[in-house]
């Protein structure tokens, strides 16, 4: 792709650039879709409407809000931080931006293909971490510390069942390059990994419970990474007001919201990624049968999508069930729990691809 | 507002517009102040519930005040709570609205004779933009409110000023 | 080397989520331990003792609505069978059970807002407003009957402001039949949910005999597992006519007396007001609602006291009357306040979350709190 | 169960003079009048003794009887000074079912009553809710602050005593309406 915007506007950096540039303009109104639809979900979960004066069905609402938010005043607190105050949700957005970059939106578009894509989006997304923190400690506010240590412990903790987990694919697919993972889930839904990845045989079906167990700790932690019910103890509302952006007010608070909604699309396309078939079709291209050979990728990147929102989706469907946890219970279910299974998981994948 | 008010005398077409589309977003996205007083907090409440959703006019509950547009005075201000209520008034960022809930806010209501430690009317510390009446007031009456507020945004004007 | 280190002071409150008004707690805390709480009160004091001296008899009922506006009917209830037993008035038995079946779906609108902002403190946002969309139908039934809301003004000293609608007892069949279901959905959704029960099990055990010693009553005390409540012990109006079970606390998920208990005794408790509705709606008889209403109350030189099952607790008024048309003195004994002061015992030890546990499982509620 | 009569009997044996009379002839509740410097003691003894077993302090209010004592100034003019504020308990015992209604009076120039806090915790927020609102002391109490008013609320100003005046303003709000 970068190549076909080099040639096009005759210059590499203007290229570049313009590349860098797709996934934000495919993040931010997602990113706002997904606040639009977690109120519209909640609302009709609750017995309610939801958004409905601004624009048909509300559609318009979060387009308001954003607009409405960068007229507000920006505060900044006499005794915070500035400097550390200003950067942080800056460096949050980035952080969650940036895991975009190694993301395959389909077979033709990855913002940069690298060797150890899956490497790059669980470090890069390390980043939100050291914002959160900053955010929290600059604010020189006792909720938003609070809720910035919680956050960190939290996500720190949960990255390393998330990693195992990722390993157990790595183990599998043989590479970290995540365009290289979706690539091999191909053709069909029983390609996947969850269903014991592309290679037939005996293994494939052993190798099924575990890779369904896998999913579930991948998709666990990724709920507690990215702060959500039942793991959304850091800006737990009824017990830290906001947490860690209680100080923030207007664009920077709606950087912090945005990466947040941009986060949660961040890790359902991992999953979606590494068990699900990334941007594949479960049943073959329309493309492909028609002969339309552009047609692929904007299939892909319907099913890239599709999985991505409802992957998200799910997560809506738990804020809105489910109570949240305790800071020491959440560290019980890392700890205790998700780490050990993670490892076993792994080991017992690793074994059974060594007798493939 | 008035961000603009020296530079222009009198407001052009794009200015217009422009007002238009600032007003609407502010009016379209009222986040209220998640901060219940009295008796009138529990209709606020019955107003974001299913019943009568809040959330259909964009009306979402922040407990920062740091994000927050609206506060909904809901219910009788005492003396002890009074100069809290100004700090956290302080604390919205700019343009902020207030929405006085019921008698009590209003003007003191049942206790404005013998209520030693009741403040008389929530004006007398923070600026009100809305009042509305009732002891306390139905749901369908603070959504009135509500739109009376919309109203009065739609007609405000960055170039000159309202108030 | 030992790190100097001092314990972080948190003030949670008086604007914040969770403190279910403007209460505010001062937590002193070792990183997320709660070292000491002390609750702050007074910022809705409305003066309500001040203004019973100033206002004559019947005028005070309004401004008891406003004590506890969760139940405002219960609050007027007291009131009436408090004045009534200095003055020896005997009221109609068509008025004791319309008393009886307001007081019981009052009791059922307050235990839902209880239960839903309990799920919604632990962060359950759901349940929160399902039990508000039930508790609408119960308000539409009283708004039927007196035109309110939420402050009723409805029972008066010797009877009730308005006799029923004669649509009244087939539609609060019908909501019975409607709402016996819905206590299941909470059950599921939160009551037996594994994380709700995590949070709520073992935290903020409240053994019977200190509860006793700090005056807890209502659901709290029946959650420490002491079979006490005034309908049956203490009996007022007609409730010893009527068959109903007391729910008490069994440490069913973890030690008698915790959070889950109290918060379960409510549901229970919403199950046996559903009884005694449905028997007092059986046996109502025809007759008036306002013949025994004095025409002016002026109450002999004396005092009383009187208590009734508020859905918090033991609400009490006692009245001290000098003969006059406007009480000398009336305290009220409000069952949030005396509640509320257990907190600093049992938060200590633990995490801030288990604060905002305990907190929303003892039910306050400030406006009877500061009064 | 006993009646008022009885356990005022029983506190009469044990206590002696401190225990100074039944009011029985007006409605409805009868109460036990005491003397202030000893209501520790009699509430002890009224939760341990295993006759009586009051577990439970339902209310503890304070009142200002609202007998102040007519003096003529030289002047010709008349002013009033003295009185009592008093303090009921109401007690009531779980176990056995019975209540009864103490009463303790004090002079309203220098209020003070021991504090029952150490035998019924409930007393602790009352007695601080009597001191903030009718300004009676009460001896022994570990925390005796205004509780309902503001810290910073005029010292010498209980509410709820009969010649109360409302002050002007309070930290430059007006309070009249």
């Amino acid at each position: 792709m970068l190549e076909l915007f080099t040639e096009l506007t005759g210059n590499a950096l203007l290229g570049m650039i313009i590349n860098s540039l797709i996934p934000l303009v495919f993040v931010i109104p997602l990113a706002l879709f997904f606040v639009w639809l977690e109120r519209k979900v909640s609302a009709h979960m609750q017995d309610r409407l939801g958004p409905m004066i601004t624009g048909s069905h509300g559609w318009l609402q979060t387009f308001a809000d954003v607009l409405k938010l960068l007229q507000k005043e920006d505060i900044i607190p006499a005794d915070a931080d500035r400097k550390l105050f200003t950067i942080a949700p800056i460096l949050v957005f980035a952080g969650s931006y940036a895991a975009f970059a190694a993301i395959p939106f389909s077979s033709a578009y990855i913002g940069s293909e690298i060797d150890m894509g899956i490497f790059y989006v669980v470090a890069v997304s390390g980043l939100v971490v050291a914002g959160i923190l900053m955010a929290g400690w600059s604010s020189n506010n006792k909720y938003s510390l609070l809720g910035a240590m919680r956050s960190v412990a939290q996500i720190i903790s949960y990255e390393i069942p998330t990693v195992l987990v990722i390993l157990s694919i790595v183990v599998l697919a043989g590479t970290l390059n995540l365009l290289k993972i979706s690539e091999m889930q191909t053709a069909y839904f029983w390609n996947w990994f969850i269903f014991g990845g592309p290679e037939p045989g005996l293994i494939k079906f052993l190798l099924i419970p575990f890779m369904f167990a896998g999913f579930l700790i991948l998709y666990i932690s990724s709920l507690a990474e990215v702060n959500r019910t039942p793991f959304d103890i850091p800006e737990a509302e009824s017990e830290l007001v906001a947490g860690y952006h209680t100080e923030y007010s207007g664009m920077k608070f709606a950087m912090f919201f945005l990466s947040e909604y941009a986060n949660m699309f961040v890790v359902s396309a991992i999953v979606s990624a590494v068990f699900f078939g990334g941007y594949q079709s479960p049943f073959g291209y329309l493309g492909n049968s028609l002969g339309i050979s552009w047609l692929v990728p904007i299939e892909q990147f319907f099913w890239f999508t599709a999985k991505g929102i409802f992957f998200v989706f799910v997560q809506m469907w738990l804020r809105w069930t489910l109570p949240r946890l305790r800071v020491d219970q959440l560290m019980a279910v890392c700890w205790k729990y998700l780490i050990p299974y993670s490892f076993v998981n792994l080991i017992i994948i690793a074994f059974l691809e060594l007798y493939r | 507002m008035g961000i603009l008010d020296k530079e222009f005398s009198d407001s052009n077409i794009i200015i217009t517009n422009f007002d238009n589309l600032m007003n609407w977003a502010r009016l379209s996205s009222l986040w209220q102040l998640g901060f219940g007083l009295a008796c009138c907090a529990i209709e606020m409440m019955a107003t974001s519930a299913s019943h009568y959703d809040f959330d259909r006019f964009g009306v979402i509950p922040r407990n920062t005040p740091r994000q927050a547009d609206i506060i909904i005075i809901s219910g009788t201000v005492t003396l002890k709570m009074a100069l809290r209520i100004k700090r956290l008034y302080e604390q919205i960022a700019d343009p902020k609205y207030i929405i006085s809930m019921g008698s009590c806010s209003n003007c003191g209501g049942p206790y404005w004779e013998h209520g030693y430690h009741v403040l008389k009317g929530v004006d007398r510390v923070i600026p009100v933009d809305v009042y509305v009446p009732g002891c306390p007031p139905r749901p369908e009456a603070l959504l009135e409110g509500l739109l009376k507020l919309q109203e009065k945004i739609r007609n405000e004007s960055s170039v000159k000023k309202t108030a | 080397m030992s790190i100097k280190t001092e314990h972080m002071v948190l003030n949670m409150g008086p604007q914040h989520p969770s403190t279910h008004g403007v209460l505010r707690l001062e937590l002193e805390l070792n990183g997320e331990l709660i070292v000491n709480v002390k609750p702050h009160i007074g910022y809705l004091h409305r003066c309500f003792e001040k203004h019973a001296e100033a206002m004559t008899y019947p005028q005070i009922i309004p401004y008891t609505d406003r004590i506890d506006y969760l139940a405002s009917i219960s609050n007027n209830f007291g009131y009436a069978v408090t004045v009534e037993k200095l003055m020896g008035i005997q009221v109609p038995e068509r008025v004791e059970y319309i008393r009886v079946i307001f007081g019981e779906l009052q009791r059922i609108a307050s235990h839902l807002v209880a239960i839903g902002t309990y799920g919604l403190d632990i962060g359950a946002f759901t349940p929160f407003l399902y039990c508000f969309r039930d508790r609408e139908k119960i308000l539409s039934l009283f708004e039927m009957t007196c035109g309110a809301r939420l402050l009723y003004n409805y029972i008066w000293v010797g009877g009730l402001s308005h006799d029923i609608h004669p649509e009244f007892v087939r539609l609060t069949r019908e909501f019975l039949n409607y709402f016996r279901p819905q206590v299941e959905e909470v059950n599921q959704l939160l009551s037996y949910n594994k994380i709700f029960i995590e949070r709520t099990a073992n935290i903020g055990i409240l053994p019977a005999e200190t509860a006793i010693n700090f005056g807890m009553t209502g659901p709290n005390l029946r959650g420490s597992g002491v079979k006490f409540d005034l309908r049956r012990n203490d009996p007022y109006s007609i409730y010893d006519r009527f068959d109903f079970d007391i729910p008490v606390g069994d440490g069913r998920m973890g030690t008698v007396g915790d959070c889950w208990d109290r918060y379960f005794v409510r549901v229970l408790e919403i199950e046996q007001s559903i009884r005694i509705i449905e028997q007092a709606l059986d046996q109502i008889p025809e007759g008036d609602v306002s013949s025994a209403i004095p025409k002016r109350i002026k109450p002999p030189v004396g005092s009383v006291y009187g208590r009734v099952e508020n859905p918090r607790g033991e609400l009490g008024y006692f009245l001290i009357s000098d003969g006059g048309l406007n009480p000398f003195r009336l305290k009220v004994r409000g069952p949030s306040f005396v509640s509320l002061s257990v907190m600093g015992e049992l938060c200590k030890g633990h995490l801030i979350a288990d604060v905002i546990a305990i907190l929303g499982s003892i039910d306050i509620v400030l406006g009877e709190v500061d009064r | 169960m006993k009646s008022s009569k009885e356990i005022f009997e029983i506190l009469k044996d044990e206590f002696g003079d401190k225990i100074l009379e039944l009011k029985e002839d007006i409605p409805v509740d009868p109460y036990i009048i005491v003397t202030p410097d000893s209501t520790e003691k009699i509430a002890r003894f009224l939760h341990d003794s295993s006759d009586l077993q009051f577990d439970s302090l339902m209310v503890l209010s304070g009142v200002d009887d609202n007998n102040p004592v007519k003096t003529k100034n030289e002047d010709g003019t008349e002013s009033l000074s003295g009185g009592t504020l008093s303090v009921y308990y109401h007690l009531y015992s779980i176990p056995l079912n019975h209540k009864i209604v103490i009463r303790a009076v004090t002079e309203k120039e220098n209020p003070m009553v021991q504090s029952v806090e150490s035998v019924w915790k409930t007393a602790d927020w009352h007695e601080r809710e009597a001191f903030d609102m009718v300004g009676i002391r009460f001896e022994n109490h570990p925390d005796l602050t205004r509780i309902l008013l503001p810290y910073d609320w005029d010292e010498s100003s209980f509410p709820l005593r009969k010649d109360y005046k409302n002050p002007e303003f309070y930290q430059g709000m007006k309070i009249p309406y």
